[in-house]
């Protein structure tokens, strides 16, 4: 189970297990830390068009068994992602896949096709998760525009193409059929759920504004597993699990459903080490899916 | 990944490592003083660093506390806490032989002296945590130290009797007057400040901006330092939720807690912009 | 914050603390056991027109701070509550009201007819999350079927009417909107999230069939606020919170958020005499919200 | 709530009650005998019936156990439980002292003769539980009890010194021949049969259903009950998560294991029903 998997268009990864966006940045830090050994790939930092200074603090709030963020994509834009982080990313071999977002399909095409001659970059992740898009509507949550975004995108680059979903909506079988007809070559899921938390100390919610965030972490993973689960009974092509996954048990409970390879998010926060050491586990061997015997 | 050029943390030094804790000591109401067998973090950690603790069964993600003492001789660390919600009560409750996830040392701690000098400690409640270190450092390099300290209450204050030997002089402040001279910390602050160095500082972000502000104002040829709080996600960089309001060039830019602190120049933070900012306490 | 509060058409309850469908049965269980004290509304197990005896087991399953279950709306029909049970609650305390669910818009109507005439019925709870309405569409995830089946209910009954929300939808407020248009009298939110447990075991989902189930209990709170955040801010109707409240502490974010009452689901399973102590904090006043001054 | 005719457990004598653990025994691999103080347990608990326990910090939902002794002058109930998984391994740590809560007694237990007979108790494996109460009562009711416990290995039968003293026989049968006879519990069973009026069994589902196939074939005039598991939502009929399929006047009805169980006549049973059902062992 934890050996080389292919997710679309000739991008191999030399295992399983990956690393979420937002939670490894540019995969810098766990390179200091020693962290990088045998994943097989790294998401990085959502990357827009232009540098994003990001929202006002506090943007994080832990609440049991997940957190809370609204980071706001801070980012130095594709401009420095391309010419001073590619470069250091050169004889990685965990393969480095950027996550694109973006307000208009216009800024994703802008980004991929910048990204587009960067040897060092193996693929790109969209994240089409982001407000504001023309006619009000998410493109993560509209077919129609979800599987433009797709198009587009695929006509700018030669990498592979992954569409990142997202949970909040009705239908997620339905986003992913539209990008798979898109021409997305795999697609992840999930991103974030809409969530909040109280603080009744300040009568208000913790995080700032209208308080709603994006809940993360081992309380989501029945969640995920099973918008996994119907992604995979409705797709074609590849579905790479995210959601809540903080040991190599829960790696194996994705790629049992049928996910083709998996992401590790929050854990990463908590436990630095541990997206290195599933794929040292999953390596190894299938481990130990029983229990003793009832009786 | 930060859009300032403040230098950052080293992250290489960082070990995660399993200590056990060998004493709990109650300081006084809901103070703490933890001490850890954690070998590698008492070979590395200097003042003003942090290590990311947790305890299982605990809440998720890690709690920062600063290194309060280091022993690298007997390999111990200690924090000294305060309780405020689940993270520091389970780690209150820790007994000797439990053990304790480590993640350290992280962050930027506060820089020390190339000459000798006079140093002011300023420590507000549970913002004394980091100067038992520091003092140990300054004390070592024949750095002159006062201690100034403030709290609601006596019970509240640090234990003189836990800070290194060989001070030069120390203060206690409590707001109602409980212990040493009655008031707050910063009416005592303008007195100490003649002939300083070097300001270190640490507590409730007021306290830090309004030392801040006195001794630019008294004492601008000092260097101040302050030790600032952030909610932390990672501790290392990578979640982005210890965003500070800093300056760079004069100009406000967005820095990282966990990286380009948790010790700032007072000069490098936009005081102003961290006044605005909703609280981060729940 | 504990005392009187109005749900609509003239329903008021004594306590804002009621418990949520298909947690409390109809009612006898907590009587026999003494767990009805002081409670504002029992929300009945959803009946429909015909008995029905409910799924396959195994039937739940727990997750990290939560449960999933796929019942099947186990119940006896309309005809057995009128007649065998609606006398059983003549002198409660609590008010009752009638989780209603079917598979089209007639039997909805067919319910809340026969229970009309009913006097220990105080209201009906539409659960307008069951599949297999016409057009192959859920009437709780289209706004149109959702506003019809309330406006069609509406006709047929005096009774307060309130409609419960599935929080797996794009936009909750949507729904929220049309059945408030449709003349709801108050919505309640939210019914359970869709989840998945994987029994590696066994390499199936632990649940039969897709093994996709409902998840409730304390991990879906920060969602439920969410849900009912956005519901407070977009509906002038009043709002019932429920979502993962297992304590006083829980109930009172969700009313300060501004929820007019709220129900207590899972955790009348694991603490049953919750909702009953629940209601007396509450009432007895608006307990601690300060945590000792920092520093 | 069920559609079924049959008897509905008594509710109004279960009490939630927060218990002290006052001993914890280990009795084999991964098999313990608690005993808790719960005095409004002890007063109330009858052979068969269960109680919901819940330890803190441990998973969410209660887990149902068989009372397994009761001592109301004590004021002190047991448990003998096997380590599955969270909730069983949490309870396995509980050291005197430590609190637990318990909700009982729930469900319907075993019936007691009115006139003196011959009893026969068969228990696989952990379902051992309920008998040590049961035979207790069976004994001081002059009824004639027999014994016959089957399981993997010697470490797995209950101990036999912890059954009530007088009993008419006993039989241990393992899988491997490490005690008694080698062999299944149903092969040694036909012996057994011969004049026994009453038959209770407990254990893993495929053995019940042929201990009662056995018992209706070989001795059809006995009454032969079961104590059926399921998961359990609650324990007191509200979350309908533990229905099993039942037979009411033949046909086949959806009963909950909590109400009209977990002890049910063997021929209550529909045992077609149960085995075509999937495992809710995870
Ligand atoms: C660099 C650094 C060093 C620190 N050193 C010490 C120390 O030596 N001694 C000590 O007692 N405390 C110290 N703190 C504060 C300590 O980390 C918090 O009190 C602790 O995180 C609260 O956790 P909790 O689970 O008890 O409270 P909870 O209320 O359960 O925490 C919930 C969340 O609130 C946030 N939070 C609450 N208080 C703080 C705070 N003061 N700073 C940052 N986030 C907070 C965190 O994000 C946490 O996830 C330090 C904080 C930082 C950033
Ligand atoms: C009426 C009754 C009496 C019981 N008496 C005893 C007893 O005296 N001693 C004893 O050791 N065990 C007994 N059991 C079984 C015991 O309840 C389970 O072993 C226990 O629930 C497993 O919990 P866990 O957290 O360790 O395992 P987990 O695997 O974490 O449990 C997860 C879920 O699996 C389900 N589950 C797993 N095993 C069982 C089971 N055997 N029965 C029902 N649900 C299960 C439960 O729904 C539970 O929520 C009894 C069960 C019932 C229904
Ligand atoms: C702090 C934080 C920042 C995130 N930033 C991004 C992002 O920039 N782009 C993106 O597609 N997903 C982002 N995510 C979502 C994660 O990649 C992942 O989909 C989600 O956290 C669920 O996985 P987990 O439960 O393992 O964390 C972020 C998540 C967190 C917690
Ligand atoms: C076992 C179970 C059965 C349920 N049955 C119903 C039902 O019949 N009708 C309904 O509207 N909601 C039903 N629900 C949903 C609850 O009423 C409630 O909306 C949900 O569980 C969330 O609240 P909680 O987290 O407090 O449990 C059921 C929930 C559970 C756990
Ligand atoms: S704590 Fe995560 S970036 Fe600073
Ligand atoms: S366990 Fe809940 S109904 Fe039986």
């Amino acid at each position: 189970m934890g050996g080389e998997v292919l997710v679309g268009r000739g991008l191999t990864l030399e295992s399983p297990v990956g690393v979420a966006s937002g939670t490894f940045g540019y995969g810098f830090e766990a390179e200091r830390m020693g962290n990088l050994a045998g994943l097989g790939a790294v998401f990085t930092k959502g990357t827009t068009v232009a540098s994003r200074p990001g929202n006002a603090p506090p943007r994080i709030a832990e609440v049991p068994g997940g957190m809370l963020n609204s980071i706001g994509l801070q980012n130095p834009g594709v401009e420095v992602v391309a010419t001073e982080y590619a470069p250091r990313w050169r004889g990685w071999a965990p393969k480095v896949i950027v996550n694109v977002a973006g307000s208009t399909i216009d800024d994703y095409v802008r980004v991929c096709q910048r990204l587009d001659p960067v040897p060092e970059v193996a693929g790109v992740e969209l994240n089409i998760s982001c407000p504001n898009i023309a006619h009000g509507l998410d493109l993560g949550v509209d077919p129609h525009a979800a599987a433009a975004c797709t198009r587009a995108v695929r006509e700018v680059t030669g990498k592979a193409v992954i569409v990142k979903l997202t949970p909040n909506v009705t239908d997620i079988t339905e986003i992913g059929r539209a990008v798979q007809d898109g021409g997305a070559d795999a697609v992840s899921a999930v991103n974030t759920y809409l969530g909040l938390k109280w603080s009744r100390v300040r009568g208000t919610p913790v995080l700032p504004g209208s308080g709603l965030a994006g809940l993360s972490g081992p309380a989501i993973k029945p969640l995920a597993l099973a918008a996994v689960a119907r992604l995979v009974a409705a797709l074609k092509i590849p579905v790479i699990g995210i959601g809540g996954i903080a040991s190599a048990d829960d790696a194996r409970e994705f790629l049992e459903l049928g996910a083709r390879a998996i992401q590790i998010g929050t854990a990463n926060f908590y436990l630095p080490g541990i997206a290195a050491s599933c794929a040292a586990e999953l390596q190894q061997g299938s481990g130990t899916a029983h229990r003793a015997e009832r009786r | 990944m930060s859009a300032t050029l403040l230098p950052e943390s080293d992250l290489s030094r960082a070990r995660d490592e399993v200590a056990t804790c060998i004493r709990a000591d109650g300081l006084g109401p809901g103070l703490h003083l933890l001490t850890l067998e954690a070998p590698e973090a008492a070979r590395e950690a200097l003042p003003g660093e942090f290590a990311q603790l947790q305890v299982v069964p605990g809440p998720l993600l890690r709690r920062p506390f600063s290194f309060s003492g280091v022993d690298p001789g007997r390999g111990t660390v200690s924090f000294y806490l305060r309780v405020y919600g689940e993270g520091t009560r389970r780690l209150a409750q820790l007994s000797p032989g439990s053990p304790v996830r480590l993640l350290g040392p992280l962050g930027r701690g506060f820089s020390l002296p190339q000459v000798k000098g006079s140093s002011l400690l300023v420590a507000g409640g549970v913002g004394a945590a980091p100067f038992p270190h520091l003092a140990g450092q300054l004390l070592a390099r024949g750095e002159r130290v006062r201690w100034l300290n403030g709290a609601a209450s006596a019970d509240q204050l640090f234990p003189l009797g836990l800070l290194p030997a060989g001070l030069a002089g120390s203060l206690q402040v409590t707001d109602d007057g409980s212990s040493g001279r009655q008031g707050l910390l910063t009416d005592a602050l303008a007195e100490l400040l003649d002939g300083v160095d070097r300001v270190y500082a640490c507590g409730p972000n007021p306290m830090l901006q309004a030392v801040a502000e006195m001794a630019s104002r008294l004492r601008p040829e000092a260097l101040v330092e302050v030790s600032l709080e952030a909610p932390m996600g990672c501790g290392f960089g990578t979640c982005l939720g210890c965003s500070i309001p800093l300056l760079s060039q004069g100009t406000a830019v967005p820095g990282l807690c966990c990286r380009q602190g948790p010790v700032l120049a007072a000069d490098q933070v936009d005081w102003e912009g961290l006044r605005r900012q909703p609280s981060h306490l729940e």
